[in-house]
């Protein structure tokens, strides 16, 4: 008990636009951390303890943020980088100094201008886009496909290469319409593609409630062809808002949601116990940064040696809830993409 | 004797403020203590002088902010250069908007600023070639002045930042003391008679408003330098909001009211963080209380010491 | 009718009303003296009940009212035209008046009461629908006026009542407030043409930085000395 | 006095608002070192007429001359800089500075120490604040301010704000001064001051313009006296000549002629 | 040219604008009474939706008699906010209370977020998703519904204030709150109706409003924002005003958003009110003494 307790800093959105992806985020950490805690710890009984701050979905509050972490709170290593714009900067600060842990963020400039300590474990969307890119072409098969993207680097990355992926095998590319970060109503571009007549639209949505209102509302303009959305982007909360519109919308995620992994089952049951959110992609996410480091952690036998703990994770394949990961040299996870579809308002994986 | 030498006094302290603390992230929270100090000062030339609010003030921060950055990445311009030209450049905005807009008053002013301001901000959002968009402007080269430098330490930015609004803070009295000064509350307090003294309205308006554009664009200089990361965010409402209420609450009209205004801000925000999921309502519970009991700005609080002044007091209704 | 009895007012630290008591009788006209600042229009507000005392109680027919909020009080019948006009510009004269005898109790019509106020200033009806703050001075005071009358007073104070009028229309007003007299409304008036107000009275207060000095009949008043060089300027 | 120019003049000056024509092609003129009073019953276009003097208000036709100077589309703030202080019928100060300080900001037309003298604290700006204290004070003395100089204007009462603007007014060390019911809420004595004031100011060569209905201050201290009616002007003269003319007993002076 | 799309993208236009609407005319009447500048309007569009969801969830209520509950809800919590955060400064500086109803603001959306979680939540209407075919227009129900409801209230609302004594009495306590106390006005009775009525509205607005997008606790300050710009552009205090100024920015904003870039569309609106204010400082419908 009287060992000092391993302090993480979970860097999260805890207000603003993202306050409700990062409470996921964070309860999703959280339900990992009493996991661990309750089998023991880590290095010999230390508790892993969070210390949890508010980067409000801004690169200046993140960066603020990872300077209070390291310098005032002196926490052993750093979870943040929900949003690309954040882990941009917040890497500058840590850079070389700490072990930090980037989750869901896309950006390819995360890893390709990492540094020695910066590890991330969602797919970059060039990832994704590959291999979403290949399942719209092959199994999804549109004719034409119009885009409603948000306006930041995400969105406009995702217009670049699905305009080039989806020309490449003939997919009529019909329009594209960027919309702001508060935006809540989208019927004026929502009737503006409909009336380009697509196949398919492809939704980027990475905020979840603006997610929701985009599917209802691209149903109530009267558009009955498919629905696709960005990847990464489905998870329970979204069914549940968006209803019916979100029947038969393709998605790609990291696991198949009908994986039978026994700590994805742990997790799921630990986070049910503590939280009254259904537990989504992004709390996974959380929970599997607290699973590499608390595991790289014990190999390395320090908490405090970056170093130490950097080698370790790049030593090995690591067993998490989302299936084995590996990270590449610069610091990427490379693991497994599936693609899903809502049916019955259930998130199954196409096999 | 007193009164004159507690300015003295003030910015000694301030000085060797970081010196009492070898906690590298205390010297960060009071490089940004006087950088919206540096901001809610010239903002306070709006509000507190002329009267008028603007809720446009954060676009210049964030257009000096993204002159400095861009030019001195792009062109190699010296940063102290850098700094200047984001005065020119949020001054020659501020020229353009005043212009326009100042003729108008009241809440219509307010907005028509809020209206350029978002204007602003939209197309630094969207001018994806220059300033790279929503993603902003990272690895922004650090302070350096005159050859000194470059400054990494926190410290040795909150000096550079501590002489600029000791500096400005001083312009600011020394404008109250003078014609000028008298001309700005004239022209707040009642316009047509400002007007039938002598004072060209419209002209002491536009001074005042460019004068605080500039100094808000060199405070965006510096902030760009200083955390060498900046986003189209530098221009939003929750920043307009953050200043009025360092302005209102520390006590508008007066030079100690916005250093003091920016103080409790950065302090209350680092101390609520113990507040966790809390923390936020009670910020907003102690700005409201604040208001409400000390309408006057918290500078009121210690007015004693200087030269009472009889309120007037509105009989609108029995209190 | 009215009575005031040791009544304090303060502004912050300053006080401008010190123990005043006075009392004004149905049917009586009286005025209240004072040079500028003497309290003369913080007495009248303190009555409307615009300003709390500090100390003192003021009875209106016996009842205290020093406690009730102005609306109540003029609901009673006691009804001011405050110094300085008190309008809203950007409203009609029509709607001043139409406002002003809203609350009134009264058994005559409000269309009465409007023609009354019509014909004492005829100038107001040509302007009807003219915005109150595009007025000249002298038209917006008596928009004031008039609006007073509307609410159908018992007992009506006026606040410099004169003030920016033209000599034809003072003489026009001295006569109206003598009607209103005859009529049976109980007049305070307070004004700084101290001459017409002592013709106008039948007795007269004189206020003193918050004080009051001297109540006399008019008469007497007006012959005083004290009163000729301080106010008449005789 | 009738050789020289005068030092304002107006012509035809003529204002409507909507059908109304509150100033119906007026002319008038006064010379340097006159005291002119302008009377006529409510609603006759005085204060329309001062408005269209100072600036404040563009006169629909006819044209206005000062000191031999086209000033018909000069903004207010020039002519005051050319000398023309003013105070408003409805009170105007600046409500929440210091009576010291609305009288101080009035003389912003003859001090020119800005804020980088000011900054520098130079011996210009020294000498100048000197000097504006020393006008301030003699100012408020002169207007029985000095007691109240420590406290927020619109903490006055309302006679005090009357005087204060009249203060402000003499602050601005004009050479023409037009003055808006200075009167209006003195007593007769204080009245009586108020024309002892108007007459020191012009012997030290200012020219004032005066629009008032209390007929002793009138009577007593104009040279002359100009009366509107309607917009138009019906009478002009000497006091006695005015207080005589039979028209203007009966539209404007009723009983007063008793008094004049 | 499409006309189709261009009649759709109109259509689309007038009934957002009916939103704005609805959103701003309270917040017109709180400025036009008590010359407030109201942040915390938006706010209580935000309690409006919310309370309609909750009334549905825990009462088990439908959702017309919910959005009653809410705005009858709302409306009552405006004697409390006037009592606590506007009645004690009405004779402060503008500045200082707007300050105090930022406050109000934040600490409203805080508290919600606290209470109702940071999720957002889908307030569900049943006209929501049904579509009405007028020609080759294509409506939902519920934007048609809004719009009834915002003409409804909107003719309620400025007749009441042109033409009733109470009208009158909110118009004389706002330009001066003395004088209209001397002329027999309970001021605080007005204070407290008009916080009422402004209340009320914003709460009617967030819950017929609400279906049509995700409901969340800082959903407050976009609606605030947008309250602002119409009543402006409308002219402060003016019912009308607030019809002609939300109408116009709708259509605008559907027009630059359909034709010229979505992203844009904000942006286009803001200049568009700049030129209106240019050209007329008070407003469409302001009058022109402020
Ligand atoms: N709102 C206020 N706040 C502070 N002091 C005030 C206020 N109103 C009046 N006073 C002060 O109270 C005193 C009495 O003022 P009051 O207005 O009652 O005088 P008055 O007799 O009506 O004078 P006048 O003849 O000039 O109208 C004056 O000294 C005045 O300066
Ligand atoms: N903005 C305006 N709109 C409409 N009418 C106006 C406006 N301003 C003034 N008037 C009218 O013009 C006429 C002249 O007004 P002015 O103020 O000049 O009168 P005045 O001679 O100063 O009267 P008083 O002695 O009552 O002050 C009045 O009938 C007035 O109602
Ligand atoms: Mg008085
Ligand atoms: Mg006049």
């Amino acid at each position: 008990q009287d060992k000092p307790p391993v302090k993480i800093a979970a860097i999260v959105p805890q207000s603003g636009a993202g306050a409700f992806d990062g409470q996921l985020a964070l309860e999703g950490m959280q339900a990992e951390v009493a996991l661990v805690n309750a089998a023991g710890g880590i290095l010999g009984g230390r508790k892993i303890e969070l210390v949890v701050y508010d980067d409000k979905g801004t690169p200046e509050e993140g960066v603020s943020a990872a300077r209070r972490a390291m310098e005032q709170d002196k926490v052993d290593m750093i979870v943040g980088g929900w949003f690309s714009a954040v882990a941009l900067s917040m890497k500058e600060v840590t850079r070389d100094k700490i072990i930090s842990v980037m989750t869901s963020s896309q950006h390819p400039d995360v890893t390709a201008k990492g540094h020695k300590f910066l590890f991330r474990l969602n797919a970059t969307s060039n990832m994704m886009s590959t291999k979403y890119g290949q399942e719209i072409c092959n199994r999804i098969k549109p004719k034409s496909v119009a885009f409603i993207t948000i306006n930041d680097d995400f969105g406009r990355l995702e217009v670049e290469n699905y305009t080039k992926l989806l020309g490449a095998c003939n997919v009529e590319i019909k329009g594209n319409e960027f919309y702001n970060r508060n935006d809540t109503d989208f019927t004026v571009a929502l009737t503006k593609l409909k009336s380009l007549n697509p196949d398919a639209i492809y939704v980027s949505a990475i905020n979840t409630s603006q997610g929701a209102t985009i599917y209802r509302q691209a149903r109530q303009t009267g558009f009955r062809g498919t629905l696709i959305a960005s990847a990464g982007n489905m998870n329970p909360k979204l069914i549940e808002l968006a209803g019916p519109a979100l029947e038969g919308v393709y998605s790609i995620s990291l696991y198949a949601p009908d994986s039978n992994n026994a700590m994805l089952k742990a997790w799921t049951e630990q986070y049910g116990k503590s939280f009254k959110n259904q537990p989504a992609f992004i709390g996974t996410l959380g929970a599997q940064a607290v699973r590499v480091l608390a595991g790289a952690a014990e190999k390395a036998g320090t908490a405090s040696d970056p170093d130490k703990i950097a080698a370790a994770l790049r030593g090995q394949t690591w067993p998490t809830l989302l299936g084995e990961i590996k990270f590449e040299e610069n610091g990427q996870a490379l693991q497994n993409l599936y693609l899903i579809r809502v049916e019955g308002g259930k998130i199954v994986s196409i096999k | 004797m007193m009164r004159k030498a507690l300015p003295f006094a003030a910015a000694l302290v301030l000085a060797l403020l970081p010196l009492g603390t070898n906690s590298t992230y205390l010297h960060h929270v009071m490089v940004l203590w006087m950088l919206y100090a540096l901001l809610a000062l010239s903002l306070n030339v709006i509000i507190g002088y002329l009267g008028e609010l603007s809720f446009g003030h954060a676009a210049f921060f964030g257009l000096g902010a993204y002159a400095s950055a861009i030019l001195t990445m792009q062109t190699g311009l010296p940063v102290w250069l850098g700094l200047i030209a984001a005065g020119l450049v949020a001054g020659l905005f501020g020229f353009v908007i005043g212009y326009v807009s100042l003729r108008i008053v009241g809440p219509q002013f307010a907005i028509l600023t809020l209206g350029f301001g978002s204007i602003i901000y939209t197309v630094t959002n969207y001018w994806d070639d220059l300033t790279r968009g929503p993603m902003g402007i990272n690895n922004i080269p650090p302070l350096a002045v005159w050859g000194y430098g470059p400054l990494g330490e926190a410290r040795d930015t909150y000096f550079v930042v501590l002489a600029c609004v000791l500096a400005f803070a001083y312009a600011c009295h020394a404008l109250m003391r003078s014609r000028t000064g008298r001309a700005f509350l004239a022209v707040r307090e009642n316009a047509p008679l400002a007007a039938s003294l002598g004072i060209d309205v419209f002209r002491t308006k536009l001074l005042g408003f460019v004068a605080a554009t500039v100094v808000a664009g060199i405070a965006g200089g510096l902030y760009a330098h200083y955390l060498r990361v900046i986003t189209p965010e530098l221009m939003s409402l929750q920043y307009m909001a953050a200043l009025i209420i360092m302005v209102v609450v520390g006590g508008r009209g007066t030079v100690v009211g916005p250093i003091l205004g920016a103080l409790i801000y950065v302090v209350l925000l680092e101390v609520l963080r113990a507040f966790g999921p809390l923390r936020l309502i009670v910020f907003a519970a102690l700005l409201t209380g604040s208001v409400i009991f000390v309408p006057h700005g918290l500078v009121s609080l210690w007015r004693p010491w200087r030269r009472r002044v009889d309120p007037a007091i509105r009989p609108e209704l029995a209190p | 009718m009215l009575e005031l009895a040791g009544i304090d007012v303060r502004y912050g630290h300053k006080r401008a009303l010190e123990g005043v008591s006075m009392r004004v009788g149905k049917g009586e006209i009286v005025t209240l003296i004072g040079s500028n600042g003497a309290g003369k229009t913080t007495a009248l507000k303190t009555m409307s009940g615009l300003i709390r005392p500090a100390a003192g109680e003021i009875r209106f027919e016996g009842e205290r009212i020093d406690r009730l909020p102005p609306h109540r009080i003029i609901e009673r019948g006691l009804v001011q035209v405050p110094e300085g006009r008190l309008l809203f510009p950007d409203m009609t004269v029509m709607e001043h008046l139409d406002l002003g005898g809203h609350r009134a109790r009264s058994d005559q019509p409000a269309a009465k009461r409007l023609d009354g106020v019509l014909s004492l200033f005829p100038i107001l009806a040509e302007r009807r629908a003219q915005k109150a703050g595009t007025l000249s001075g002298g038209q917006q005071q008596m928009l004031a006026i008039g609006r007073a009358l509307m609410a159908a007073p018992r007992f009506l104070m006026l606040d410099e009542p004169s003030l920016g009028l033209a000599p034809v229309m003072v003489d026009l007003l001295a006569d109206a407030i003598r009607t209103m007299h005859a009529s049976g409304i109980t007049i305070l008036v307070v004004e700084q043409r101290v001459d017409l107000a002592l013709s106008l009275a039948n007795r007269g207060y004189v206020l003193e930085t918050g004080r009051i000095v001297i109540e006399d009949s008019a008469d007497r008043l007006l012959s005083d000395t004290r009163i000729k060089s301080a106010y008449l300027g005789i | 006095m009738t050789g020289a120019a005068p030092l304002i003049e107006a012509v035809d000056l003529t204002r409507a608002f909507g059908g109304l024509v509150a100033v119906n092609k007026v002319s008038l003129a006064v010379h340097t070192g006159e005291i002119v009073g302008l009377i006529g019953p409510n609603g006759a276009g005085k204060t329309t007429m001062f408005n269209m003097l100072a600036g404040s208000l563009g006169p629909s036709a006819g044209s206005i001359t000062f000191d031999g100077r086209d000033v018909t589309r000069a903004p207010a703030h020039e002519r005051a800089r050319l000398g023309i202080a003013r105070t408003f019928q409805i009170t105007s100060i600046f409500p929440t500075l210091t009576t010291r300080d609305n009288v101080r900001t009035a003389t912003y037309r003859t001090r020119g120490a800005g804020w980088l003298a000011s900054t520098l604290r130079t011996a210009a700006w020294r000498r100048d604040e000197a000097a504006i204290d020393a006008v301030t004070d003699e100012v408020l003395a002169f207007c029985d301010l000095a007691a109240q100089a420590g406290r927020k204007a619109d903490a006055l009462s309302y006679g005090e704000q009357r005087r204060l603007e009249v203060a402000i007014a003499l602050a601005a060390a004009p050479r023409l001064l037009l003055l808006d019911e200075p009167a209006a809420g003195l007593n007769p004595e204080e009245g009586q001051r108020l024309v002892g004031i108007i007459r020191k100011v012009r012997d030290r060569g200012v020219t004032v313009l005066l629009v008032e209905h209390h007929m002793r201050v009138v009577m007593g201290v104009c040279d002359r006296i100009v009366v509107l009616d309607h917009g138009a002007r019906i009478a002009e003269g000497t006091p006695q000549e005015v207080a005589g003319n039979a028209d203007v007993i009966r539209v404007y002076l009723g009983r007063e002629q008793a008094h004049a | 040219m499409d006309w189709t799309l261009l009649g759709q993208q109109i259509a689309n236009g007038v009934v957002n604008g009916m939103n704005y609407v609805l959103i701003s005319t309270g917040l017109t009447l709180v400025f036009g009474v008590l010359r407030v500048i109201n942040f915390a309007h938006g706010e209580f569009y935000m309690l409006g939706a919310f309370l309609t969801y909750f009334a549905m969830s825990t009462l088990g209520i439908g959702y017309l008699p919910a959005v009653l509950v809410a705005t009858v809800a709302v409306g009552a919590l405006g004697i409390l906010v006037n009592r606590l955060f506007f009645w004690p400064l009405r004779k402060e500086h503008e500045f200082t209370v707007l300050l105090s109803s930022l406050g109000l603001a934040l600490l409203v959306t805080h508290g919600a977020e606290l209470g109702f979680g940071h999720d957002p939540k889908y307030l569900n209407s049943p006209f929501t998703d049904d579509i009405l075919e007028v020609g080759s227009i294509v409506l939902t129900q519920q934007r048609v519904l809004i719009f009834a409801a915002a003409v409804l209230v909107l003719a309620a609302t400025y007749a009441a204030i042109r033409w009733t004594t109470f009208g009158r009495m909110m118009r004389a306590t706002a330009q001066n709150p003395e004088g209209a106390a001397l002329t027999g006005v309970d001021i605080r009775f007005v204070h407290t109706i008009t916080f009422v009525l402004a209340c009320g509205l914003a709460g009617l607005a967030g819950a017929l409003v609400g279906p049509v997008a995700m409901i969340f606790p800082t959903v407050g300050s976009w609606a605030v924002l947008k309250g602002f710009i119409v009543v402006i552009l409308g002219g402060l205090g003016s019912v009308p005003g607030a019809l002609v100024g939300g109408l116009t920015l709708g259509v605008v904003e559907a027009l630059a958003g359909g034709y010229v870039s979505l992203g844009f569309m904000e942006a286009i609106g803001y200049a568009i009110i700049i030129l209106v204010l240019l050209w007329r400082p008070q407003g469409l419908f302001g009058s022109a003494a402020r």
